[in-house]
């Protein structure tokens, strides 16, 4: 901040800096100033004449470390010859720990790392989770990439790849967490580590793991593979918590906004009690959520698989749907047997799917039901919000 | 920066996920699993108790997701300093420190606030927008999304401090209609409104001309010859401006200065919790694209979720909210006008219209 | 029933004259006997012969009247040369007053002159409400037609034409009735005649008349073209009579059973009055069908206009939509201006469908925008259940 | 009959729909449009109130549909000598008869129902059948209507005469696939199994080929040539044997005694009333087309009904109390199997997935 003449006059940006939120142009200006990096000065020039001709200068290109296929998204600038100091721009997009855990050792470290290869600048995290290293020069990519994978650090997903996954914080902290939201990325994304790296699908997989149906990790709409923790048995009732809130919140406000809000109308309030009707409860976590000390999850816990959440290309949005309603999900033999289903899926779509067609599309194309048969799963009312309305069918005969 | 050549000395390890166990804080470690229930004592921080009695307390903070490693530093000197060198992030980019002392809650907040990091995002309060690359790193944006989100959540900043909206509110923002920024309770995200121009000049060398074709989802793109050259062409009658075309291939500009406006989707829900998940619907575009404060972008927005602050009920979601009150109410409240383009013609519209006489007057 | 003798054994068909319900084989049987149509032998006979094989034996041909090009469905027989009694088996549709109201007179002499020339057999009524005169041999039927045209009747429509219409009782009857349902079914079916007679569409075209959103006509899934009567202004209460029912059926049932069920919770019960909130009300009737003594429908009359029901073929079940929210319709001249806009949305579906295309899966595949275009129709979020939900569109710049 | 030499001595008039004042009951006539309120005296009998303080009573009563002039002819008798010379039909083929004098009515049942003609079908009854023309008419059916119609009835005949269900019950039943019968709270429809077999010997001569290729829903024929003759071909895996083809084509046998099975559908609804109007859906299939009973489908048909009736709240149309239990509760309660064909495979089959994690154990 002492000396401000190594940075270019940025009017409009500068008025970014102002206002209460967080602002990354006084970030990156700061920095820029301290660290003298060209390259960030650069980045700053360019995002000012993008910022005063409403236009973007980037333009891809193929950078990456050696062995891998994905993991580097390369931007050669289009302004070079007007601002030269961030002709190259890559990124390294690097998988974060499950639940986005850090102790700041090892996130100090990635910071020198990143200080003496790149620019400095890092999104944490990218929408699809990954710790990404945003502005480096091709010849400073692998000397970073092996000083982070020494770290134990390893390199995300791009392109038509098994993505990174991203996990909600889980049993890390949740008390509505039905399964180890961490550990089964840990091991899933694991198992897929060569498709992440190597892209050989139709198209790109994303993995997004959620402890509950409260999806905190937005798995239904953004990933192909949803898996959602859930309980069978009952929801646990500490009926003398309860009346306590009965006490602080009054009971109208609980029939008013719990059970008049329960989606199957499955609570009942009688005197100071509350009673739930379990085999019409939904698990949409409503009660729960209200109630935090009053109700809990069941005890026999497992997860429900969603398959085919995605953005609007070409089909307009996907919500993933459910394909497993429960699968266990306590021991370790689970996960391997989850990982299993999970392979005779992704092997299903990798032979079936059109270029550029994720999942959820070859579903639709072929039919839920000609999917449930390859997959090996059961049909069942679980994966439908009513049976069809149509007789165009061919049963057998 | 290193040396200009550089020798290999590590043998690479695809290690895939690094091994998360060491960062985990001692008091997680112990009681993880075993959580019992959780409150929040005050906006931004959260108490949640174990089965074993011990307790963790979490301070979240809004950061600028992109971020420096200077940033990162002072967050980790604040994690050294008040949560035993341990923090973590949040699915919507915001910072949380964990300790087990609730001493050291208000010190941390402190100094959180004061070096610019506002405190809050928890519970019903409107938490950091999810956002995109912008003009900083995408090669297709048609704005930068780090700048709206800065814009709007200036405009927003005391319902993030506070807890005083119905429900959580989830904001995204997206720089361009591809939408990596995610579905939300309200977006703003890059509208099209003009075909793509079509640079004939380099188009056959940059572009993978049959890849380009399959990715149009109205089939509007069909091969040509310009000058003698093959090229690509658009059927403008079909074309639905979507710009996914400019993905597969930078000679088919989409991109225009004044042409790329923004608009505005309202009701995306993720959690299962009372209402199944729902897709967001168009409610404004043809906004302007006006960096750095996008002004007619974030009046809209502030008046959508400032009706819906005062007009729905407690645990309503945006989307429940207008359920409930009916999308005209909706639009009469917001004093947002109607227009034919926000009446579905695409693929499974006819899910979209009003199969009844069910009528509001 | 006296001489048994003119048919022939009919063991499968004879077990449906059993039971408590009207038996059609049972009606068959005794006019046969008393008639001794060789005809309805031959049909009795051929049906007997369906039921034992499970097959039909008819197949279609092409009988009319002089001047029409429908309203006669032509049938001969497969089986002629086992059973040639009912070789020609056509049905001569007759269109029926509207909201099916006879006098004893006319529908006297109607079956006479069915008597005269045909099997005597008629289906009251055809699901699309014709009056079908089911049987008659080809060189029958212009002696036939010529006789009910005489008597003021006129034939119904088939084939790719405008279809008779059909209306529910309406204001002759129902106190629920928005707007003249039968008065509006004549003039509109009157106004389309030469469309009736003269199959010149892309395909058929139905119209069908209720009084009120009840749609006892079926008019929302069975018809192109449904005129549902509307309101515009408030329901009326009596609210002595809402009293009269809280004495008869108790608060809680009207809260539960009307208040709860209304689709927008627009109603509340308030000591022993009703308020209804009638901005917040969608029309919907539950209300009004409960408490007939105490609510009445609006002043503020007319019909809202949907369009697109139809059966399955080709793109699954369509349910007509919203186009029109409000058409006042007190007048003559409001009638006139009501066929106006039919006439000019009927044109251009005309102009644009293909070929076996109903108008719902033209607007279907145009989009709706289109059609709201070229009919000239103002949109409105009444047509919507909510705004679109993808980016898929190009306005204007 | 009349003679074989038919010399026409009436020019044709084109006069549409007949007028209908002069069919209009004087009492109806005075108070046209001017109806205060309706009250059900007992099951089968309205009585409507007008303004005027005039009052009408109405008797409904079924009827075969597929009648005789001498039926007519006898109903005629009933309206003469009771209800002034008027008489009216239903949307559902049963017979009205409006009489001002509430002396009549009794009378009037009694003969009604004493000629077999059971009164009812009002309110919360079960009213009858909408049907179509099967084996005595059409050209397409597979099974019989009139039939399937009667055995319904006479196994629901209960619940005509009374009213004692939930709400009103409308059924349908249909004799192709093609259901002219529309929708209905439970239809009962004809479901083949087996693609069309082609009669190669009479296709060319009786069809309109690219009429037929046009008319099927998945484009599944395809031109071939059958001994040196131009024909039409199914490609099987495609076909989803619907029959469409067969009306356009009666060379294409889609027909079978056995193949040709019955299919449940429930939760049709047209009216307005509380929800929007919906389409019903498939819960039975498979089950055999066996007259002049058809047992197995009356067995589940009533099984369908009396849970429903037993279980289902006041006012409750089927489709709303299944929605209220949820699909897996009416499967359970009604001991029904679902199976993989009736998830939707059609063009909006992503509409009918259970986009959630809502799920019931
Ligand atoms: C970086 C990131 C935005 C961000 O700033 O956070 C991003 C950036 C891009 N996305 Fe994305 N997407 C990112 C998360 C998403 C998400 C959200 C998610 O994963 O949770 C979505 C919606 C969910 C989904 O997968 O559908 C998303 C939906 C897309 C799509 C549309 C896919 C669709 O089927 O609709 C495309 C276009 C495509 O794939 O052809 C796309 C394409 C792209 C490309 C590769 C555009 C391109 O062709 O060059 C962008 C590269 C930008 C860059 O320069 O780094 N991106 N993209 C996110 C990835 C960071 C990370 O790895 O952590
Ligand atoms: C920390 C975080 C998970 C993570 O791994 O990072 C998280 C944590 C919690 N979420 Fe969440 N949610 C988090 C993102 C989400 C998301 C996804 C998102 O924001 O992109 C959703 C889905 C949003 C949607 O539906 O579109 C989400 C939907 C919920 C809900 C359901 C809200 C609803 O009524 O619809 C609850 C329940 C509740 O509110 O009590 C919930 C509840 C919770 C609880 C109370 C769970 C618990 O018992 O600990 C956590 C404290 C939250 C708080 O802010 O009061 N969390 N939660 C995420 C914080 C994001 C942020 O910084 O703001
Ligand atoms: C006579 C008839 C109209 C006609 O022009 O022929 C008629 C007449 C009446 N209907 Fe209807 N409806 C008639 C067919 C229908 C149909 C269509 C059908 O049956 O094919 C429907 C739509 C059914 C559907 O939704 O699928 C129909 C849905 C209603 C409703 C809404 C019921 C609901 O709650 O969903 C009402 C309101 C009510 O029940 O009070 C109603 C109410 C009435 C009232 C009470 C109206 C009135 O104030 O007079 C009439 C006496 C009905 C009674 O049975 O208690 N009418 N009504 C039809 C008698 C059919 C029959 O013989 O059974
Ligand atoms: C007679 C009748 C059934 C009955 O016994 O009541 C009937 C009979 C036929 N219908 Fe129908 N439909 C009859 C009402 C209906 C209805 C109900 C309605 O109009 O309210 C529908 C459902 C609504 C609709 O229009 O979609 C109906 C939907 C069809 C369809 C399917 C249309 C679709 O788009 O899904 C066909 C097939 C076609 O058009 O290609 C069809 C075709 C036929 C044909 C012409 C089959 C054929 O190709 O030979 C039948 C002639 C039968 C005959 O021998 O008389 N019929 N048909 C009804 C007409 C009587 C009348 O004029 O009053
Ligand atoms: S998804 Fe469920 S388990 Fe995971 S953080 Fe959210 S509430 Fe907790
Ligand atoms: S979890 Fe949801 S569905 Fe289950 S009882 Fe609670 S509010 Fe109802
Ligand atoms: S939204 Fe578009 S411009 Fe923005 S990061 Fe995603 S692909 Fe790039
Ligand atoms: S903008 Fe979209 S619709 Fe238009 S040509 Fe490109 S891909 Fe096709
Ligand atoms: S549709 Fe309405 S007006 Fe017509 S008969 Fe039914 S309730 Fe009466
Ligand atoms: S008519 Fe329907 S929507 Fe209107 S107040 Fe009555 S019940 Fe509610
Ligand atoms: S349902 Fe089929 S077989 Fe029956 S009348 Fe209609 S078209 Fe003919
Ligand atoms: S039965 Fe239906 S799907 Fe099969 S060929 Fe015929 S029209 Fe096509």
């Amino acid at each position: 901040m002492s000396d401000k003449k190594f940075l270019n006059p940025t009017p409009i940006l500068d008025q970014l800096e102002k206002g209460p939120w967080p602002s990354f142009v006084k970030g990156f200006k700061e920095y820029a100033e301290k660290s003298k990096k060209p390259i960030l000065r650069g980045l700053i020039d360019q995002l000012e004449y993008s910022y005063k001709t409403k236009t973007g200068y980037w333009k891809g290109g193929t950078v990456g470390v050696v062995g891998y296929g994905s993991g580097v998204i390369s931007r050669f600038s289009m302004v070079a010859d007007k601002i030269p100091e961030a002709r190259e721009f890559h990124t390294v997009r690097v998988q974060p720990t499950p639940g986005f855990h850090y102790n700041t050792k090892e996130l100090r470290k990635l910071c020198d790392a990143w200080e003496e290869h790149g620019s400095g600048i890092m999104t944490m995290h990218g929408q699809t989770g990954n710790l990404q290293f945003v502005g480096i020069t091709e010849k400073e990519v692998q000397p970073f990439f092996d000083k982070v994978n020494e770290q134990g650090w390893d390199l995300g997903g791009a392109g038509a790849a098994t993505r990174t996954g991203n996990s909600c914080v889980g049993p890390a902290r949740c008390e509505m967490a039905c399964y180890d939201t961490l550990e089964t990325m840990f091991q899933v994304m694991g198992h897929y580590v060569d498709q992440i790296h190597r892209p050989e699908y139709p198209y790109k997989m994303k993995f997004k793991f959620s402890g509950c149906p409260n999806d905190c990790n937005n798995s239904i709409q953004r990933s192909d593979i949803a898996t959602i923790g859930i309980w069978k048995d009952k929801i646990a009732i500490d009926q003398a918590e309860v009346k306590n809130y009965i006490q602080k919140l009054s009971k109208d406000y609980l029939v008013n906004h719990v059970a008049m809000k329960c989606p199957t109308k499955a609570i009942e309030f009688k005197g100071d009690s509350m009673i739930i009707d379990d085999s019409n409860c939904v698990r949409c976590m409503h009660c729960l959520n209200v109630m935090t000390k009053a109700l809990s999850i069941g005890k026999q816990r497992g997860v429900t698989l969603l398959m085919g959440g995605k953005g609007h290309l070409k089909v307009g949005n996907m919500l993933g749907s459910m394909v497993v309603p429960f699968f266990k999900m306590e021991t370790q033999e689970d996960l391997d047997n989850y990982i299993k289903l999970l392979d005779r899926i992704i092997n299903w779509w990798a032979d079936s799917a059109l270029d550029h067609e994720r999942i959820g599309e070859t579903i639709e194309r072929v039919g839920m039901q000609e999917f449930l048969e390859a997959a090996g799963l059961q049909p069942s009312l679980d994966m439908v919000s009513h049976p069809r309305d149509n007789p165009f069918f061919k049963a057998e005969y | 920066m290193s040396t200009t050549t550089y020798e290999r000395k590590w043998k690479t390890v695809e290690s895939g996920v690094r091994n998360y166990k060491d960062s985990l804080h001692p008091v997680i470690k112990k009681n993880y699993g075993k959580w019992k229930y959780h409150e929040r004592p005050r906006p931004g921080v959260l108490k949640h108790v174990g089965e074993s009695g011990d307790e963790i307390f979490t301070v979240r903070a809004g950061t600028h997701r992109q971020v420096t490693v200077d940033t990162v530093r002072f967050l980790c000197d604040l994690a050294d300093k008040y949560a035993d060198g341990y923090l973590r992030f949040t699915v919507r980019n915001n910072v949380e420190f964990m300790t087990p002392k609730w001493a050291n809650v208000e010190p941390l907040i402190k100094e959180l606030e004061s070096n610019g990091h506002p405190v809050g995002g928890t519970g019903n309060s409107i938490s950091a927008v999810a956002h995109t690359q912008g003009w900083i790193h995408c090669d297709i944006p048609a704005t930068d999304a780090s700048g709206v989100n800065k814009s709007m959540m200036d405009s927003l900043f005391e319902d993030f401090v506070k807890e005083e909206m119905p429900n959580r509110v989830r904001l995204s923002t997206s720089c361009c209609e591809i939408n990596c920024g995610g579905q939300a309770d309200l977006a703003v995200i890059v509208q099209h409104t003009r075909p793509p121009r079509i640079n004939h000049e380099i188009l056959g060398s940059i572009c993978e001309m049959p890849k380009a074709v399959a990715r149009c989802p109205v089939a509007a793109i069909r091969p040509t010859v310009v000058n003698g050259k093959a090229s690509l062409m658009v059927v403008e009658e079909k074309c639905v401006v979507c710009g996914a075309c400019f993905g597969a291939c930078p000679a088919m500009e989409i991109n225009h200065p004044e042409h790329s406006k923004l608009a505005i989707w309202v009701g995306g829900k993720h959690s299962n919790s009372r209402t199944k998940p729902t897709n967001m619907k168009l409610v404004a575009h043809g906004l302007p694209n006006n960096p750095p404060h996008w002004p007619e972008v974030n009046k809209v927005v502030k008046k959508i979720l400032m009706t819906y602050k005062s007009d729905a009920k407690d645990w309503e979601r945006m989307g429940e909210w207008i359920d409930r009150i009916g999308w005209k109410k909706f639009f009469e409240k917001t004093e947002l006008p109607f227009d034919r383009w926000m009446i579905d013609s695409y693929r499974h519209a006819r899910v979209s219209l009003n199969k009844s006489a069910h009528v509001r007057f």
